[in-house]
């Protein structure tokens, strides 16, 4: 296991945000979910030994996180929520920086920052000023200063916030290449579902402090076999009222959606047959694995 | 221009001016003088021999304290943070994206900054004039001096604050510019002999205040080139008051007009 | 007995072209007639130049220019976390940016007092300046690190105090120019020179002649400024600690 | 006030920050309902917003809202609600004296102040924290505070710059809800999203940014059915994918037919869906086909930009 904590509490004050967690991270990449507020950010801020947890204690790669934070921080290459930078640097410098204050040789430092900057895909815009990049930059940007010094263990505060599709999709094959490939494990903190699903085999969700769930995502997700959801095209209406009667339960998304929960007496072939009889067209079809949205609202709690 | 517009805003950064955590400390700095003479007072009625004349004391707070200090310091801090803080803050968006005319926006806030700040000064000043003419509140003359002294930091006030609103709408470092200019430029150069001086505000301020002889209240500055005191060679009151609300004027309009011409680009 | 001529008198000068637009130029040129006693180094001129308040109020620009972001600007950008994932103690960080600043602030201070002495050196072709003075490079590098050390830890504690580094500059300044209008209002009424002990710069120009072997202002012994000067050291660093948090508490 | 029918219009508008160009040759008219602006990073959506909300002057051509220009021409901003993309805000203030504050700016009577921010607080959920100061909101207060603002004046044109940002997904889904409830007949609602499932849950028509220019605009699907030179693929997973196939072959629109053995699917590529999907629920109905699964793979806003920029 590479993380372990045990019963781990942690409060600001009053207000418990850690509230007896105990959980086990192996290897590859892992999802930590939770509503805003859920102690995410704190339970990353406590596995780098920021914060010093009221009790309980853990280990990260073997280092204790209440005796041995330096170890730890050797080792862990930490990419924060928030945006932050150095005005009046430029990215070779900023990243350099960091690789050195992590002990790098200065020279080392500066090679390595080019090279974690051309692979973030900053290679061109490596000299220009920080104040002058785009939101999206700054988050490949705090990607970079969190490789340069080739950590065994990534922790990734919302790593694809303020990024467009294309940025996004990228910073995904990113991580996904580090942890599959590169022999570097990586915790991602989200609540871009999406991202979860595409980037990593195990998740844990915090709610409230406390370990919601935790696992296998593939367990996690059990698959159901009697819901349906399907995309049509043309006036739904008729169609629609015609599942209802034949006592299928009928949910419509905001997104146009429709999802329907068939009943023992009827099989696909019946939806398909209402469909013709309604004059619409059936163009997206398929059996609903528990998606992860809805399992994060059923172990959260809300819908 | 109606008035609606701009006393809507000079109602709405007035709220935010009293909300600030910072107002908190400069409210703090302001109650000095009061403190000060509280302090002065006790001790001159504690030992009554040492003829420590409280119109002489007075007139020493004024200058060294309220005039050459307290003004600079609230004023640089307030006018510039007119449009500096809405974009550091990023937060010029919401004014700016309401039915309000740029020219309202920054005359409105520059009104309710420069309320406030009189409300402070002002205050402050005659609460120590109070406490220190105690005993001698029917000396006309006194009164007099308060009269005039309230005038040069009012006047004081209004000007350095729009000044320094001109200094915040387009100067990226405005707090360095305006402490050089206020204790670089405006503490020095009101010393110097003959028409240099009239280069600064300070010496229309002063000449609104009566027989300010050599040194007086000059010691208490920086002491900084001390060699370069030379004596003060007033201005009429009447071309004071003229200067003072022409330089109010042109620096308030600079700044509209800057303000209303500029976009603002928050570093994304 | 001559007796003066009423009413209109002639004007016996001659006039030399209009020099009107000049006339400002005239004003400064009064007032740099001191300055040919400028390269009459002696130990006198070391206590000029290290007391001078023209030293201090640039020192105190540089610390407003540079030195009012450094921590401000890493609590706006919310900087700090990236220093912290590394291997770094709170006294590394602070140590960095104290540093940062001091060699700034020994620009000024420790690297003239090296050009003078060089100067005179120079100039006067042996080392009996030194011989003269054995004390005198010991005195001002002395002084320079204390003086440069005792701003840039004031500079780093009000830079601390909050994320607008305006606010910061605007704190650094006031609380020492605070300090020297409050020494002048009471040292202007009383005349007790132990008030010299309020004023920043009062206390610097005390200790910077205690440490150039010149005669103080005020006669007041120099260990009081030290202790007073130290007192404001140790606040800054106590705040420093309490204020440089990793981990703020999160919304 | 007649409600409703404004439009946003561009005229060839372009925006040069120093050399560095921010926006190229834009001519659109945005009509009500809800419309999704779409870029990367740096396309120019952001400038593109600052524009209309007259943040920034155009360097060429004109932007117009209800055939004013928008430019040092404040009146205009009755008719517009703009929430910003920064997470901004005057920290010491509370959420109520925030709304009030500039509702008053509006130019809105004392009395009427107080009845429209109520009114929006409500609407947004926050009538409980509304006394609290801005600097203890959470996230997805702050986010909803600010969409709280743009609407308490019920702007005809409501301009959201990334207004799903940094929420988690049960906040999502409120502020979703928010907007679509805001969508009442002939309001104009603009809303630019990087994350293009966001932005599918809230509208079909979306205005496509791309290197300071516009690359499309239109309904989604509509957009995806221009571009003909790239035709559609649909999976079916069935039982019999090859007796599936042999029913297809046939069609005229039917480009090619792909087995997936690993997944038990057959990929069809077709040149007019309308077309095949008719085909296909009907066969799907009669036949006798066990037809488990049909997924188009590129049938997302995802596709649509990867193609048209070039990917």
């Amino acid at each position: 296991m590479n993380i372990e904590l045990r019963d781990v509490q942690f409060s600001y004050g009053p207000v418990k945000a850690l509230d007896g967690v105990t959980l086990q991270i192996g290897e590859g990449a892992c999802g930590l979910l939770g509503p805003n507020g859920a102690g995410k950010s704190t339970l990353l801020k406590v596995l780098l030994g920021f914060l010093r947890p009221d009790t309980g204690e853990g280990l990260v790669l073997g280092h204790d996180i209440r005796k041995d934070s330096f170890g730890i921080r050797r080792v862990v290459g930490y990419m924060p929520e928030d945006d932050c930078f150095i005005p009046g640097l430029d990215a070779v410098a900023f990243t350099a920086l960091f690789g050195e204050l992590s002990g790098m040789p200065r020279a080392e430092a500066m090679k390595r920052a080019h090279d974690v900057l051309y692979y973030v895909g900053l290679g061109e815009a490596r000299y220009r000023n920080l104040e002058t990049y785009s939101a999206g930059m700054k988050q490949r940007l705090k990607l970079a200063q969190a490789l340069v010094h080739d950590p065994k263990i990534l922790f990734l505060d919302e790593p694809t916030a303020n990024l467009d599709p294309q940025g996004r999709t990228e910073i995904l094959e990113l991580i996904a290449d580090i942890s599959s490939k590169k022999d570097i494990h990586v915790l991602i903190s989200s609540h871009i579902l999406t991202d979860i699903e595409q980037t990593c085999g195990s998740l844990v969700i915090l709610n409230k402090g406390k370990v919601a769930a935790q696992g296998e995502l593939a367990a996690l997700r059990e698959v159901r076999f009697s819901l349906y959801e399907l995309k049509a095209k043309g006036e739904t209406g008729p169609f629609l009222e015609a599942l209802r009667h034949g006592e299928c339960r009928v949910e419509e998304t905001e997104d146009g959606i429709i999802k329907i929960y068939l009943p023992e007496a009827m099989g696909r072939r019946d939806v398909f047959r209402l469909a013709e009889e309604s004059g619409i067209q059936i163009r997206h079809f398929v059996k609903s694995r528990t998606s992860l949205e809805d399992l994060f609202a059923r172990t959260v709690g809300v819908d | 221009m109606s008035m609606a517009p701009f006393l809507s805003v000079y109602r709405f950064s007035a709220k935010i001016v009293r909300r600030s955590k910072r107002t908190k400390v400069f409210i703090a700095v302001s109650v000095l003088p009061v403190i000060l003479a509280v302090v002065l007072q006790i001790n001159r009625l504690a030992s009554p021999g040492r003829g420590l004349d409280g119109l002489a004391v007075f007139s020493n707070v004024v200058m060294g304290f309220c005039l050459q200090f307290l003004v600079l310091l609230l004023s640089l801090f307030f006018g510039t943070s007119i449009t500096a803080d809405e974009v550091d803050n990023k937060t010029l968006t919401y004014p700016a994206t309401r039915p309000v005319s740029k020219t309202a926006f920054i005359l409105g806030k520059y009104a309710a900054s420069v309320s406030f700040l009189l409300v402070l000064v002002l205050t402050s000043t005659v609460v120590s004039f109070l406490i220190l003419m105690a005993d001698r509140l029917s000396y006309g003359a006194a009164w007099a001096f308060l009269g005039k002294s309230l005038a040069a930091l009012g006047f004081g006030t209004i000007c350095y604050t729009a000044l320094f609103t001109l200094a915040g709408t387009f100067l990226k470092k405005s707090i360095l510019f305006g402490l050089f200019f206020c204790f670089g430029w405006e503490n020095v150069v009101q010393y110097f002999p003959g028409t240099t001086q009239k280069f600064t505000i300070m010496h229309y301020l002063k000449s609104l205040l009566p027989g300010m002889e050599a040194g007086v209240g000059g010691t208490e500055g920086t002491g900084l080139l001390k060699f370069l005191l030379f004596r003060q060679e007033p201005t009429p009151v009447v071309t004071a008051v003229i200067t003072l609300v022409i330089l109010t004027a042109v620096f308030a309009g600079l700044a509209c007009w800057v303000f209303s011409r500029k976009e603002y680009l928050f570093d994304e | 007995m001559a007796i003066a001529e009423r009413g209109y008198t002639h004007w016996p000068g001659s006039l030399e072209g209009g020099r009107r637009p000049w006339r400002v130029l005239e004003d400064f040129q009064e007032m740099l007639k001191g300055a040919d006693k400028f390269l009459h180094i002696n130990p006198a001129y070391f206590q000029a130049y290290y007391g001078s308040s023209f030293l201090i109020f640039m020192m105190l620009m540089i610390m407003v220019g540079s030195g009012s972001g450094l921590i401000a600007d890493d609590l706006r950008h919310n900087s700090l976390p990236l220093y912290f994932s590394r291997p770094l103690r709170k006294r590394d960080y602070v140590g960095g940016k104290f540093g940062a600043l001091a060699f700034f602030l020994l620009l000024l201070t420790l690297v003239p007092g090296i050009l003078f002495i060089l100067l005179k050196l120079l100039f006067a072709g042996s080392f009996a300046f030194l011989a003269d003075y054995p004390w005198l490079p010991f005195s001002f590098i002395g002084w320079s690190v204390f003086i440069s050390s005792f701003f840039s830890l004031y500079t780093l504690l009000l830079s601390s105090l909050g994320r607008n580094r305006r606010y910061a500059a605007i704190l650094m300044v006031a609380a020492y120019f605070l300090s020297d209008v409050f020494f002048g209002i009471f040292y202007g009424i009383f005349h007790e020179p132990a008030f010299c002990l309020i004023s920043v710069q009062m206390n610097l120009r005390q200790l910077s002649a205690a440490f150039l072997g010149a005669k103080p202002q005020f006669d007041v012994p120099w260990i009081y400024s030290f202790l007073v000067l130290s007192a404001v050291m140790v606040a800054a660093v106590l705040v420093l600690r309490r204020k440089i948090r990793v981990a703020e508490v999160i919304r | 006030m007649i409600p409703g029918g404004l439009a946003v219009r561009a005229d060839k508008l372009g925006k040069w920050y120093g050399n560095v160009l921010g926006l190229s040759d834009v001519s659109i008219e945005i009509r009500p309902g809800i419309t999704g602006l779409l870029g990367p990073n740096g396309a120019g959506k952001s400038t593109f917003m600052k524009l209309i909300t007259g943040q920034l002057r155009p360097s060429i051509g004109t932007v117009t809202i209800d055939n004013q220009p928008v430019w040092n021409n404040p009146e205009i901003f009755r008719r517009v609600g703009f929430c910003p993309e920064q997470d901004a805000f005057y920290e010491d203030t509370t959420g109520r004296e925030f709304l009030s504050g500039l509702l008053g700016l509006s130019g809105y009577s004392a009395a009427e102040v107080r009845d429209r921010s109520d009114r929006a607080l409500a609407f947004v959920g926050l009538e409980d924290a509304a006394d609290r100061l801005i600097r203890g909101y959470s996230r997805g207060m702050r986010q909803r505070l600010k969409i709280s603002q743009a609407i308490a004046h019920e702007p005809d044109i409501l301009i959201l710059d990334e207004p799903l940002n940094g929420l988690d997904p049960l906040s999502k889904r409120k502020v979703i809800k928010l907007i679509k409830d805001y969508r009442t007949e002939g309001r104009t609602v603009l809303v630019s999203s990087h994350v293009l499932p966001e932005i599918e849950a809230l509208t079909q028509s979306i205005v496509l940014v791309h290197q300071g220019k516009i690359l499309a605009e239109g309904d989604i699907h509509y957009i995806r059915d221009l571009i003909d030179a790239h035709p559609h693929v649909v999976a079916v997973k069935t039982g019999d994918g090859r007796g599936l196939a042999a029913k297809f072959v046939g069609e005229a629109d039917v480009l090619s037919v792909r087995f997936d053995e690993t997944e038990g699917t057959v990929l069809f590529e077709t040149r007019n869906r309308d077309r095949f999907f008719e085909r296909l629920t009907r066969l799907a109905a009669d036949e006798g086909l066990d037809v488990e699964e049909i997924t188009s793979p590129d049938d997302n806003l995802q596709s649509v930009f990867d193609y048209l920029v070039g990917k």
